[in-house]
């Protein structure tokens, strides 16, 4: 097996060395009636391109968002990586290495972290950012439990335009907690949340630009929020907005969550991504995750190493912030390398074009009989009402070989008021061309469903 | 070697991008406008590869050199996986585009299932999870939620063995259980008599390491199983030491209720210095109704996605499906080794551990003799007694020989241990310099020679780091020296 | 540019220290009438993502042998080349570094050099070889001017079974060469050179598995040729035959020339492809290409260096044994990094599953009705003969998605004999239904065409 | 850091593939099988990767630091152009498949052509040529070609200047012609009455580089085409030293008959440690009727390969259709830069010497001081005069400094020639350090303290080789311990 260093003989002599008569004496303690007990029924090893040959197989079943016009979004986007970007991360001792516990040999992954939180503290206009966490819906969910922590209060107010997926997830990790409110969904931008907040409120959860591709005021939330005490959590699911939109950092956030995996990293459908948490710099000892920090050595030079490590499980055990362990390290160096191409210039240039080509594509469906866009306000994404359900439209669209975007169904499956309602962005990849043969397609299918 | 940071060699008007400047119409921004500085520092492609290249240079690595890291399996990753992770039809692919258009992924999930589940003889696995923690959680919450269901919501007490990992009771304390620790025999395991004790009307799951976290094959693993099932508890196995069994022993058969697989451990798909992972979850007939969504299921149509569930225990723990990344190496990795190939790794993971104990017990001390290690090795630090030299010393001096030092100080159980996971990676030749080294360290400890250990390391990019300061001025982003406040006078 | 670290000021202020008024200035020797006085009419600088879909355009109007069935070799071979290799070589200190002149800190790529020569060295059974050469081609013509230069003879004789694009460049290099012999092409494998030694003769060149995929008697032609004092040079085309078939060196070959392609590097249409070049001991000096030799350094530990550059262009000028300089040091590092996974195990499992495939389409193509097998003997590749002209048939049967080898007339278009014929190989991406459809598709176009 | 050589760590069973063990039908073999041993040793996966990943670490490489080597063009390989070489529809396709299969790939090397006509402002382009030396041997062969054909076999003798490159010479003596060097004038040019005294009727072609390898551009370049086209002559241009002008001068517009180009450094296709290259070469309208096969034409249906033309000069100089894999990369590059950013980074690195001459000169003796420099800044080794310190040490002691050392020893017209070529790839800021570091070098010399210089390199993964004995006793290959004759006793 290609993969195992040992020959037989090599087996052989290890085992004298032992003492062992063979293997099997080696798992001496496992029950009998529980040791290779079975047929596992599997198949057995194989050539390489024999496994390439399957994999590919399965991949060409498929249909990549580059094989056509392609308009999905909803909390993951497809924008360009730069070559470079995949190509260093798949260095050896980027790729290979583990957590960096032993500094003095992980200078490389430590040193990047550090400017990979000072990059994320930079876009969001936050004092902190940690090293990274899964992604943003459990971010998400991390942040309403260090909110808790903070204000020691229970309440936690979920904005309707937050992402359903992101809301369903904070349910799960607050189970049966009476103080949680979910907003109905605000397909139309007029979501209230600040009526909600109270003197037991220890948070609301804004996201912006929302689900349905609103901006919403985070000044106003914020000061809402810190006028009963409570902490504002600004949620963002697209980080490429922030090239464009003021830092949430600058508008009064507390905390601020964001899916990171627009750049840098892959569709993956669905993972890995990255998520990124950024605070207040009093608010760091509740922080959950890895943290990076700037030091010494022995000789006195600049060196970086994981600390604040008393948050974490692996000393605190039950009393940690969290049980997160591994993270997202090298979607983080993803993350950094490709916003270290980008610097101020590239990122806002990007933000913009993302911006211009979603304005082309608001424009372009505006002159689609029947497709009503429910935006005053977008970064590169909107909502579009159907004159009919839109699931079978955004499914007719696929066979046609055009990735329409999300019918708010798929993710609303229970409430009657989505059901005509799609969710659409443009990137800076989306084409003239991709947004004319939208728009055709679309209004073909509205009408052949109208018939 | 010494890299600055990327702040001190780009800077604003840096860029490695080409991206046309466009005109913006800002009327649909509703005055959100940015109107602070990203203050961001850009690098040009070579300025960014050179930084990039350099600094990974200070880097150990599994490729570059051993990595006996106990309990974190750090093996080798082929590159057949980064490969195929990497086809469109799967690095480009949208969680949420049609279902009709992911045949492909869908089946790629329910394949690798079909793995999990033969390997481990359980009923369910829940793929989502994000890593070995999230997948604790989850299965954590399954049994939070089973017996609620069951209305033993009363059952508030988890036992947790004082050797196991500090995600067990991180993970239990963050659904409000209470930890309650049992002991371990002094041969390094835990007694079934012990864990009766500990049983009672409130206890809801024990959570236990198989083979434990000493490297030991829990010998009455069955008959604890039993005896928590009898008490009306679940058993949640950690499965982060399934490298030691995978295609020897099916944890199932053990009856475990819950268990969760590391993929970035057991199967291969890279720790990329600190995540990606993947958590996946098997669950027992009992547990099988409380797995969250999504799940893969047949349908009519082909394959389906179950995205909701109403009044569903558990909802979701993670945006979209998981980690499909993650899904993709793990099963390249499965199909490249065949049931045959994964049985053998498990195989030579624990005679490399075995080979390495052999060699090495009679200088290094061994807390638990009596049994065959598993894929583990565990030593503890008494033979550095009164040599002056520290077990943290004796790991940093391995670092100036080129090896990654072992897991020290874990588990707790043992005083000042020392855990060496070499897997099935390493070779005999490895080994054999690995224990030479060990050896060699060892006898110069006793001989006397303090210095070579408390001056360690030496030959490594950095000496060794102050952690004490790092932790009481957090210094925890670059600040351009101007903006820094002026040292007092 | 994302390639040019200079910003406008930094150019500025390097204008200054220069003390030139613009960049124009540096440029003042140049004369006035040829500075910038065009307008080249080429496109600006583009988006990554835009030269990636332009390039995108231009690689799928190609159809890639992954594609479907595919026959095609005739000197060049699809094989699996393990991810690993790609891998290893993308790695930037291999990628990027130079020729290794400065070998302190060229060990890297020395000591690889030095194992390379050492592999090839095995599996042609010679006792040295060099660092490589361009490709087969090139190799070929370089050994015969070092069997002039060794024998300090003229006459050089062709086989008829030695690529028709090897024989080409031979006549390039050699032009008006009175004393060059090129036997005419021998499709049936009766090629008849050792009655064209005589006193006069420098070297034969002899190629096996020959371009129509015969096996050709290396030791009778070694000592035919040695009986006049002349040397035998051996040619392959295909190196995964040494796995199987007796190596050279042990026949009585004096220089070996592979191609060394099938081993780790990928078709690429023709190029980059590796040169390998092995020999007796003391014909090192006369040997064109670098050299890399074992040495000590000044503490004592053992290193590499290129040596021997006595023979080479940049000392000897004008008396060099060649002109040549860079080479193919990164299919070597593929090639060599393939074969040590391969070692003595998996090279000759391969080799024998070329050969077990080869049969297998051997057979099969003799239940095709007017298919005729011109081999004997073979070892993955052979000839058939076709009822009818064999361009029109490959034609067809691309057409249908089968690439089923190259029509002889393409290398010799003015040879009336050898109309009818195609070259077809097999390797270890053959699969048994690749070959029925062959069989099935061309039994098809035969009978279409007879009608 | 000592890495055993691959045959020290592997052996005949061990290895990295999985394949088939299969029953051989050897009816067909013809009674050739291999009774010899292969002896050829094999590493597993995990091995191998450790074995390449340390090996490469002890290069030195354009992505971990600055490589100024005259001459050379050492700059940036963007990865991009790695990602479009290994797209399946240019690295899997085969160069003897139908015509009408790989229509894409006729069209990219058309599109590579109109790139290098345009820039070079010439009529025709053999593409062909496996790098630069093959190119130069290309186009003197359509050089003598030409003047066979007009019956004017009788002119031997080509002129080198004595400043050129090592393949000029080797590239004209290799097909017949009688070498007659032209000397330089004082100020590192060709002077024009020069070559017109050696011109004669005997006189085939001049082969001159410009700019020329002392970094200058030849002022009377275009009076030197003149005359030699006046005697009847052609002008071949070498021209590894394009980068320096690409988009801002044309050779055709000097007058340059043939040139050949260099892809993998001017169009930086990367040098992996010494190739593949690619060296197309550019034909003035009298040599375009004896350009090799094969060539692209526009035909009925499509693209079309011209691969034979019967009674062709030139016939064919390599199998198949050359370097496609590098023309797939130079034409990326191309794109990329588009015709704005190709001139903007020969204007880069034209700046860039002439910074670096402008920081050193002070220190640094200049032997051609009255021209601005073109893409290198050449100093000769007259301020080491009497420091005890050589030129070879100078360049050991920037080892140690992290820089690769500049080109020394050429051009051999100056004694002690240092030819540094920054490219355009090198930021200010490591143009700064490195011209801090040789001015502190150059100090340093001056100061005396000659060990330093005399010891380097102490930095590097070896110290100074003893080239001398691997040339007197050549060891070529690795031998068995066992297979080695026994010392003497």
């Amino acid at each position: 097996m290609r993969y195992l260093p040992h020959s037989a003989s090599e087996r052989a002599e290890m085992l004298g060395v032992i003492g062992a008569a063979d293997v099997d004496a080696l798992f001496s303690a496992v029950p009998k009636s529980a040791l290779k007990s079975f047929d596992l029924g599997l198949p057995a090893h194989q050539p390489e391109f024999l496994v390439e040959t399957h994999m590919r197989a399965l991949a060409a079943k498929n249909h990549a968002a580059g094989d056509g016009p392609f308009f999905v979004g909803a909390g993951a986007y497809r924008h360009h990586v730069p070559a470079t970007v995949d190509h260093l991360i798949q260095r050896s001792e980027w790729l290979t290495a583990y957590t960096p516990y032993q500094p003095e040999i992980s200078q490389g992954t430590l040193q990047m972290l550090f400017e990979f939180q000072t990059q994320v503290a930079k876009i969001t206009g936050m004092d902190v950012a940690n090293a990274s966490l899964y992604d943003g819906s459990t971010g998400t969910a991390e942040a309403v439990l260090m909110a808790k922590r903070l204000t020691k209060k229970n309440k936690i107010v979920l904005s309707g335009g937050l992402h359903p997926h992101y809301r369903d997830v904070v349910k799960a990790y607050l189970k049966d907690d009476p103080d949680l409110v979910c907003l109905s969904p605000s397909p139309e931008g007029q979501g209230d949340i600040l009526s909600q907040i109270d003197g037991n409120t220890a948070a609301i959860v804004v996201q912006t630009p929302d689900f349905y591709g609103h901006l919403r005021d985070l000044k106003a939330a914020a000061d809402a929020a810190h006028a009963h005490g409570a902490l504002l959590i600004v949620v963002i699911t697209e980080v490429v907005s922030l090239g464009l939109l003021e830092a949430p950092g600058a508008l009064g956030a507390d905390i601020v969550v964001c899916e990171g995996q627009s750049i840098g990293n892959a569709l993956n459908f669905g993972g890995p991504y990255l998520g990124l948490m950024a605070t207040r710099k009093e608010f760091i000892r509740q922080m959950p995750g890895r943290l990076c920090g700037e030091t010494v050595d022995a000789d006195g030079n600049r060196g970086f190493v994981l600390t604040l490590s008393t948050r974490e499980q692996h000393i605190r055990r039950e009393k940690a912030t969290s049980n997160i362990c591994t993270n997202s390290g090298l979607c983080a160096l993803a993350f950094s390398i490709h916003m270290s191409l980008l610097g101020e210039a590239g990122f806002t240039r990007l933000a913009r074009l993302n911006h211009h080509n979603a304005v082309k594509l608001a424009r372009m469906l505006g002159t689609v009989p029947g497709v009503e866009l429910l935006n005053k306000s977008f970064f590169n994404e909107m909502t579009i009402r159907l004159p009919v359900p839109a699931a079978p439209v955004v499914e007719m669209l696929a066979q046609a070989g055009v990735l329409a975007g999300v019918p708010v169904s798929r993710l609303e499956p229970y409430n009657p008021n989505v059901e005509n309602l799609i969710v659409l962005a443009a990137t800076e990849l989306t084409t003239h061309a991709d947004i004319e043969m939208l728009a055709e397609c679309l209004h073909a299918a509205i009408e052949e469903d109208a018939q | 070697p010494d890299e600055p940071l990327l702040f001190e060699i780009g800077d604003t008007e840096h860029s490695g991008v080409d991206l046309p400047e466009v005109t913006i119409d800002d009327s649909f921004l509703g005055g959100f406008e940015r109107k602070t500085k990203l203050d961001l520092a850009g690098l040009t492609e070579p300025e960014a590869m050179r930084h990039y290249v350099r600094l990974s240079r200070m880097n150990h690595s599994i490729d570059s050199g051993m990595y006996p890291l106990g309990s974190c399996t750090m093996k080798h990753n082929p590159r057949l996986n980064e490969k195929m992770a990497r086809l469109p039809g799967f690095s480009d692919i949208h969680p949420l585009q049609p279902v009709s258009t992911v045949q492909g992924a869908l089946e790629l999930m329910n394949q690798l299932s079909h793995w999990l589940l033969t390997l481990t003889n359980t009923a369910a696995v829940a793929l989502s999870p994000k890593a070995g923690a999230h997948g604790e959680l989850l299965g954590m919450m399954a049994i939070k939620a089973a017996q609620d269901a069951a209305g033993q919501a009363h059952r508030t007490v988890v036992l947790v063995p004082e050797s196991a990992h500090g995600t067990n009771p991180a993970t239990a304390a963050f659904l409000g259980y209470t930890v309650k620790p049992v002991p371990a025999k002094a041969d390094g395991t835990v007694d079934v008599e012990a864990v009766k004790a500990a049983l009672s009307p409130e206890v809801a799951a024990i959570m236990l390491t198989n083979p434990n976290t000493c490297g030991l094959f829990e010998p009455q693993v069955i008959e604890i199983a039993q005896a928590v099932h009898d008490a009306g508890a679940f058993f949640y196995c950690d499965g982060a030491n399934f490298n030691a069994i995978m295609g020897v022993v099916r944890p199932g058969d053990l009856g475990i209720d819950a268990m969760h697989i590391n993929l970035h451990k057991t199967f291969s798909t890279p720790h990329g210095g600190g995540g990606p992972g993947a958590g996946p979850v098997v669950l027992s007939q009992a547990l099988a109704p409380f797995a969250p969504v999504p799940f893969v299921r047949k349908g009519e149509k082909g394959l389906e996605l179950v995205e909701h569930v109403e009044e569903h225990a558990l909802c979701r723990v993670t945006a979209f499906h998981g980690q499909m990344g993650m899904y993709v190496r793990a099963l390249t990795y499965m199909l490249s080794h065949g049931g045959d190939g994964l049985a053998q790794a498990a195989q030579d993971a624990v005679l490399n551990a075995n080979y390495i104990k052999a060699r090495l017990q009679h200088i290094f001390s061994v807390p638990f003799p009596n049994y065959p290690t598993m894929h583990e090795a565990l030593f503890d630090d008494s033979f550095l007694k009164d040599t002056g030299v520290t077990t943290l010393d004796f790991a940093k001096a391995m670092i100036d020989e080129g090896f990654h030092p072992m897991t020290m100080y874990f588990p707790l159980v043992v005083h000042g241990a020392m855990l060496v996971e070499p897997t099935e990676s390493e070779s005999k030749q490895t080994l054999d310099r690995f224990c030479d080294v060990m050896a060699e360290l060892a006898t110069d400890a006793k001989a006397g020679n303090a210095a070579r250990f408390t001056a360690a390391p030496v030959k490594a990019p950095r000496r060794r780091l102050d952690e004490t300061r790092a932790a009481r001025q957090p210094v925890l982003k670059w600040e351009k020296p101007a903006d820094l406040p002026q040292a007092a006078e």
